[in-house]
């Protein structure tokens, strides 16, 4: 008898998602009666993502996680897949779609804590530059949106936001003109993981480090680096790695037909952390037993 | 004679360092044949362009029946009945034959939709090809026929307009005795009917054939008109260049030496299993005649290691070689002026200089790098030497005239030291006066022990010029004969496949 | 058919033949309908594409077109309640539009179809991206447009709308490229555009015609990718299409210098690259793979059909040695 | 210097005023060293493009080899520890291979460049995908190779290394191909082939050279790419790159059909590129907007450009006219 497979497609090729595929690896060690596989798309589109769901399911696939590029619009897609195999949605949710529930962690909350980290670390107020791949994406926006709204009111203003393109000659020259062109910003943040360690660079290359603030998010090698030695002040991390062991596990429960893990409101919220200079070294040492490294 | 129903008035055309015309006037009345003739860069074709629309003139005046224009458009042309055959082809080789005689006048069907009703566009092209005599079909590709072929079909092209004026510009540069026949024909044909023909051509012969006036450019102003009594060899060259020719052969200084390049049963791929064995001997010119198709262009291609060989050896000087590349027979002093100019000959894009350098960076360069002075010195010094006219050698070889652009291909390779030379067609749309000067360098070049072998269609040519002829047959050598049996008779006897007996 | 066709269908049944063989469920007739669909969408724009090329041009502001008509096209219709069919054909003449600018900056003005089209490629998705403020235009959830979506994404008998609209297209194409005396003058610039001009062939025109129908097919594609990714992105929407319908037209025969191709060619040229993205999502090869097993058969099997080529040559060379 | 740069040096000129006028930061020392490394990390593999332009080729896998090589550096670095002057020597290398790759298959062949390189952006792309399993290649915290740190992103004087490389390959490649004899060979191979070899060009190896060069060069690149972003994600890195070279080669004044162009006109092409990319910033201009500027710019500059060429000739031929 054929093994049921389980997919989890993720929206771009990124190291966090290494994270969540050691989770699903580890899953597969308890699952098996499954086959797991987890997917990055040949590039981050939503046209792309629903093209692989249609290839997914024609090739037998029995249930998909999926972390959309553009989760809103995506609605009708998921919608069609949703009638024939059991759909969840991880990282980014679309609500009003058919999709059984969403598990991972909330953007705003997370963005509202990076806020929370950048207002203790500049009591006497300053003026931010963020930087994030894709402005438009909803993860991006809500991010911003959650970080202006824990520093409205407390002398911290996020002057504008560059984005890149996930280029990462890009992300590192946005952030040298930022330097060159505007030598009043005292306070910058990272919005995607790789966002960061380009800050770090920039800074490092002009001298800078320290003198302005940074805040990061995600948990790239020299993001954490950044904190452990003080550069940074903080990053909020996300838990990917729960996200694709719990989400394997749940779907794979709920194909046998226990239901009883999804909850009424159909949210499965894993919390985001903040990492500074006093947990980063616990936070580190969890992550390399984590990834195996 | 009826009037003119076509007059240029005070033309000039100058482009940038150059007058081409400087106030040509020319009138056209129905049913004549003009001849035109004049040396290369005489501004010929530039006249004739004004006609056909291409180019505007600087100022000047065209009368088209009983209206005035400063210029005429391409469809002012092709409306006004004017038909012109290209000295440069110009023919789409992803298209098939009747497809390029009909461009732009495609037979229709399918109302709005303009579809090419193609079964009618092959019939009526397929006349046009038989009283050409050629041996191709309507739906033959063009990037299937070689060049005296498209050569045809041009003229087929320009027939198929049924104009009131053909203008025909060299169009027997590359085509043979027969098929030169079959077009004076033709021209004969058309004039019965009341067709003017405007004829250009550097081979005079035909013009005393066919034209019932010569008209004669010389440095972009008429000089003078022959009428039909008047028109003779020596008279249109007198007023061409403004003196007298030498005779067209000149002995050589002494008898042929030892075999310089050997062919021995040497097989080419388009007729394989017809072998030809060749001595080229130091110091001689060796003629090579056929028609269209005989295989020699293959043959020399062969030589010249642009093809490689199916079959047969060569020996060089007593050594055994073997070349793959053009590079290789470079190397070995075994040189080709290839037929086609434009494709093989010249960069077009690029100076006289860069052009005549190209085979020969090397000698004029010191660590891989070009010295630039003595590079210009040798192009310059090769520009006097051959006459090439133009006001640098800095000038884009694509704005010359044909003439002078075979000049510079002529030019690439005398400035090294070639122990053969293969001349394929070397006096293609060249002036009598530069041709007798091509000659005369042939003749200097034999004369320093150079082995020469001169492929021509131009019968005048072979006849005069060689000192031997080997003529070919389908790919194969049907006979040599010595110049005391030269005669047009027993080239064309062996060109057709019978044998000398 | 051209020879030339003839070997890249042979590669497509091969490869089909092989992934059928390890994975039965690529002739599943929904896995078919889902690649026809792709096919459809993907092969109308590179139809465009080919026209564009025949002349010896280019065209690489195809993405970019499908992105800011993609997000003009929704916007329309979902923010300012204009009724589809008025958007469809607002879309439609916007396509033909650029393609006119395209075509008189390149005759009129004698710039680069390269730079030309180029710029088209950066101005369009700067536009679109400022449209939306690198937001996402989509429709709502529960937005509908019935017959709209009935049109484009529908299906009858199990065939998807967008194959069947690229199969009319197809052959109204064929009828023009192959069979018109506007194909002819197509073929005729693309080679020798001098000599077409000598010849009375108004080439300025015939140019522009090439661009305007390269736009027009490109929104008409603009509008199904809109219709089904339902949201655009306006910053990576079509990104590498343009590359995506060279290829499919270069595979197909199509030479860029200009001149050469035929419509059969650009159509099996993209069956195959589909094909190909189909399979590797099939076979479960790791997508990071992806790329690399599309690079790798569209090499071998060029590689295949030119040695075979080659060898039909000499071959054919041989015979009429002999038969001589 | 031709007369095609001394426009193009203009625009830069006013395009650059215009910026500093508004703001006066685009002339600070930090900014100009900023933009002068960019210009000197674009502006290596661009010369590259150039040379393979010439000969009337294309070279579309500049992006993934500047990818797949930056991949393998940081990895045999970091993760084999080999020293890094035998992987650079060995990026390298392979560069050089991947270049003899497709010159070979162009020439020996006889396949088109356009879907060999094409082959190569999909097949070197996946393959770094693949290499790093979809995951990000870099420097762990703390890793530090200082000399060849300071080589790629140090500065003296207050100017990056990186302009340095490129200052020294413009003026050797400049040599190359404008005073050497095998430059006089790519120009001529690029106008007409069959001519060239008739003349006793060695056009095979000439081509296969400027692939190798390019090859090259963007080895050296991808090298200076590896150390200036310090961690590659193999998905998007150098991603459109190759479009970018082509770009500056065009902007330059070189043709795709080949045998035209200058290595000052790729220079001042790079150039003007990465001002119009750094003025997106300085002016606070939206990021979305970013691509309309550069497009908008470089349309009207080539507009300006032709149309100031045009007006040149005019006046020479009425002058020509009224002299004779
Ligand atoms: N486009 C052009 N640009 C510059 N000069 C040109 C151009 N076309 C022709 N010329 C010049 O005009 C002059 C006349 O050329 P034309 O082609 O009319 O000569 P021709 O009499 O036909 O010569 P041939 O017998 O060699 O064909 C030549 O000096 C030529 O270099
Ligand atoms: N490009 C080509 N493609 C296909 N066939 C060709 C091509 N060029 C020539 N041929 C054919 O090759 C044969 C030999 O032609 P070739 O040019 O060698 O003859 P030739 O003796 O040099 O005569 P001429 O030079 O007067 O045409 C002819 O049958 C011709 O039709
Ligand atoms: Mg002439
Ligand atoms: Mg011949």
């Amino acid at each position: 008898q054929q093994k049921k497979k389980l997919a989890f497609i993720v929206n771009a090729s990124s190291d966090f998602w290494k994270l969540a595929e050691a989770g699903v690896k580890k899953a597969q060690a308890e699952l098996p009666k499954y086959e797991l596989q987890f997917r990055y798309p040949a590039q981050g589109t939503a046209a792309l993502q629903n093209a692989l769901m249609d290839d997914l399911v024609a090739a037998g696939t029995s249930a998909i996680m999926i972390s959309s590029v553009d989760p809103k619009t995506s609605v009708d897609a998921f919608n069609r897949i949703a009638k024939q195999v059991p759909l969840f949605t991880t990282d980014s949710d679309a609500p009003t779609s058919n999709r059984i529930a969403y598990l991972g962690s909330s953007n705003t909350l997370a963005g509202e804590q990076a806020g929370e980290v950048a207002v203790k670390a500049l009591p006497k107020g300053a003026k931010c530059m963020g930087f994030v791949g894709f402005l438009g994406a909803d993860n991006a926006k809500e991010r911003i949106a959650g970080f202006r709204k824990a520093v409205a009111g407390k002398g911290i203003e996020l002057v504008d936001v560059r984005g890149d393109d996930v280029d990462f000659a890009k992300a590192r020259s946005n952030v040298d003109d930022v330097l060159a062109a505007k030598p009043e910003i005292n306070c910058m943040v990272g919005f995607y993981s790789y966002n960061p360690p380009k800050i770090y660079e920039a800074l490092k290359a002009a001298n800078k480090v320290g003198k302005i603030t940074v805040i990061a998010f995600d948990e790239d090698p020299i993001t954490l680096g950044a904190v452990k030695d003080g550069s940074f002040a903080g990053t909020v991390v996300q838990q990917p790695y729960e996200w694709g062991y719990q989400g394997m596990k749940l779907m794979a429960a709920y194909l046998e037909g226990d239901k009883s893990k999804i909850p009424a409101d159909k949210l499965i919220i894993v919390p985001t952390k903040v990492i500074d200079k006093s947990n980063v070294d616990a936070f580190s040492a969890n992550l390399k037993a984590t990834l195996g490294k | 004679m009826t009037e003119p129903f076509l007059r240029l008035v005070g033309i000039t055309k100058s482009y940038p360092g150059v007058t081409a015309l400087d106030q040509v006037s020319l009138e056209v009345s129905r049913g004549e044949v003009i001849g035109l003739v004049g040396e290369n860069g005489a501004g010929k074709s530039t006249l004739m362009k004004v006609l056909g629309g291409v180019v505007a003139p600087s100022s000047g005046a065209i009368h088209v029946d009983a209206n005035q224009v400063d210029a005429l458009s391409v469809a002012d042309a092709l409306a006004a009945g004017i038909a012109f055959v290209h000295q440069e082809l110009n023919l789409f080789e992803n298209l098939d034959a009747a497809a390029n005689v009909f461009i732009g006048r495609e037979p229709l069907y399918g109302g709005f939709l303009k579809l090419v009703d193609r079964r009618k566009l092959h019939d009526q092209t397929r006349p046009y090809l038989d009283v050409l005599g050629v041996d191709f079909r309507p739906d033959t590709p063009v990037s299937e026929l070689s060049i005296a072929q498209r050569q045809l079909l041009e003229i087929a092209k320009a027939l198929s307009l049924n104009s009131r004026l053909v203008i025909m510009d060299e169009p027997t540069s590359s085509l043979t005795l027969s098929e030169t026949d079959r077009l004076m024909r033709v021209i004969a044909d058309l004039k019965a009917r009341g067709v003017s023909v405007i004829f250009i051509s550097h081979r005079l012969n035909e013009l005393c054939e066919c034209a019932d006036r010569v008209v004669v450019l010389r440095d972009g102003k008429n000089v003078g008109e022959l009428a039909h009594e008047q028109i003779s060899h020596a008279a249109m060259i007198r007023m061409m260049i403004g003196r007298d020719l030498k005779a067209l052969y000149l002995p050589p200084a002494s008898p042929p030496g030892a075999g310089v390049l050997e062919i021995d049963a040497a097989q080419t791929r388009t007729w394989p299993g017809r072998p030809v064995s060749l001595t080229l001997r130091r110091g001689e010119i060796l003629g090579m005649a056929g028609l269209i198709g005989a295989g020699r262009t293959e043959l020399a291609r062969a030589l010249a290691g642009i093809d490689t060989l199916v079959a047969g050896a060569l020996t060089l000087d007593g050594g055994s070689v073997r070349f793959t590349t053009p590079r290789d027979a470079i190397a070995h002093g075994i040189f080709l002026v290839p037929e086609d100019r434009k494709q093989c000959g010249l960069l077009l894009d690029d100076s006289i200089s860069e052009n005549i350098l190209l085979p020969n960076l090397h000698r004029t360069s010191r660590g891989g790098l070009v010295q630039e002075g003595e590079a210009l010195a040798m192009a310059e010094r090769q520009k006097e030497r051959l006459g090439i006219r133009a006001a640098s050698v800095r000038v884009h070889t694509g704005t010359l005239s044909g003439g002078n652009q075979q000049k510079v291909v002529l030019a690439k390779w005398l400035t090294m030291n070639p122990r053969v030379l293969i001349c394929d067609e070397p006096t293609r749309g060249v002036d009598v006066g530069a041709k007798s000067e091509i000659y005369q360098m042939l003749r200097d070049l034999a004369d320093a022990g150079v082995a020469i072998l001169m492929i021509s269609s131009d019968m005048e040519e072979v006849i005069g010029v060689s000192d031997r002829i080997a003529v070919m047959h389908e790919g194969a050598i049907s006979g040599f004969l010595e110049r005391s049996e030269f005669s047009e008779h027993e080239i064309l006897r062996l060109a057709v496949g019978k044998t000398v007996h | 058919m051209l020879k030339k066709d003839i070997g890249l269908l042979i590669l497509i049944l091969v490869v089909g033949t092989v992934v059928a063989i390890i994975n039965p469920l690529f002739i599943s007739p929904i896995n078919i309908a889902n690649t026809a669909n792709l096919v459809g969408l993907f092969g109308i724009f590179a139809i465009g594409q080919a026209f564009v090329i025949i002349t010896g041009g280019i065209e690489l502001s195809v993405g970019s077109i499908i992105a800011l008509l993609g997000v003009l096209f929704v916007d329309l219709m979902v923010n300012h309640g204009v009724p589809w069919p008025v958007a469809l054909g607002l879309m439609l003449v916007l396509g033909a539009l650029m393609g006119l600018a395209h075509g008189l900056l390149i005759t009129r003005l004698k710039l680069q179809p390269f730079i030309v089209t180029l710029c088209g490629l950066l101005i369009y998705r700067g536009a679109a991206r400022y449209y939306t403020a690198d937001g996402t235009a989509g429709f709502a959830f529960g937005d509908s447009f019935p017959t709209l979506e009935w049109l484009t994404t529908g299906r009858t008998f199990g065939i998807p709308h967008s194959m069947f609209a690229f199969v009319v297209i197809a052959i109204v194409m064929w009828v023009v490229l192959h069979r018109s005396v506007f194909g002819r003058y197509l073929f005729a610039v693309g080679k020798n555009e001098e000599a077409a001009r000598y010849s009375g062939v108004p080439t300025n025109r015939v140019i522009v015609a090439s661009y305007v129908i390269c736009g027009v097919l490109t929104a008409i594609s603009a509008i199904f990718f809109a219709m089904y990714t339902r949201s655009i992105s306006p910053s990576s929407h079509g990104n590498f299409y343009e590359l995506y319908a060279i290829a499919a037209s270069v595979l197909g025969g199509f030479s860029l210098r200009g001149g050469e191709g035929s419509i059969v060619g650009v159509v099996l040229g993209t069956i195959l690259l589909q094909i190909l993205q189909n399979l590797v999502n099939l076979l479960g090869i790791p997508s990071s793979l992806n790329f690399a097993v599309m690079g790798s058969v569209i090499l071998i099997g060029v590689l295949a059909d030119t040695q075979f080529a080659e060898y039909r040559k000499r071959k054919a060379a041989a015979k009429g040695a002999a038969g001589s």
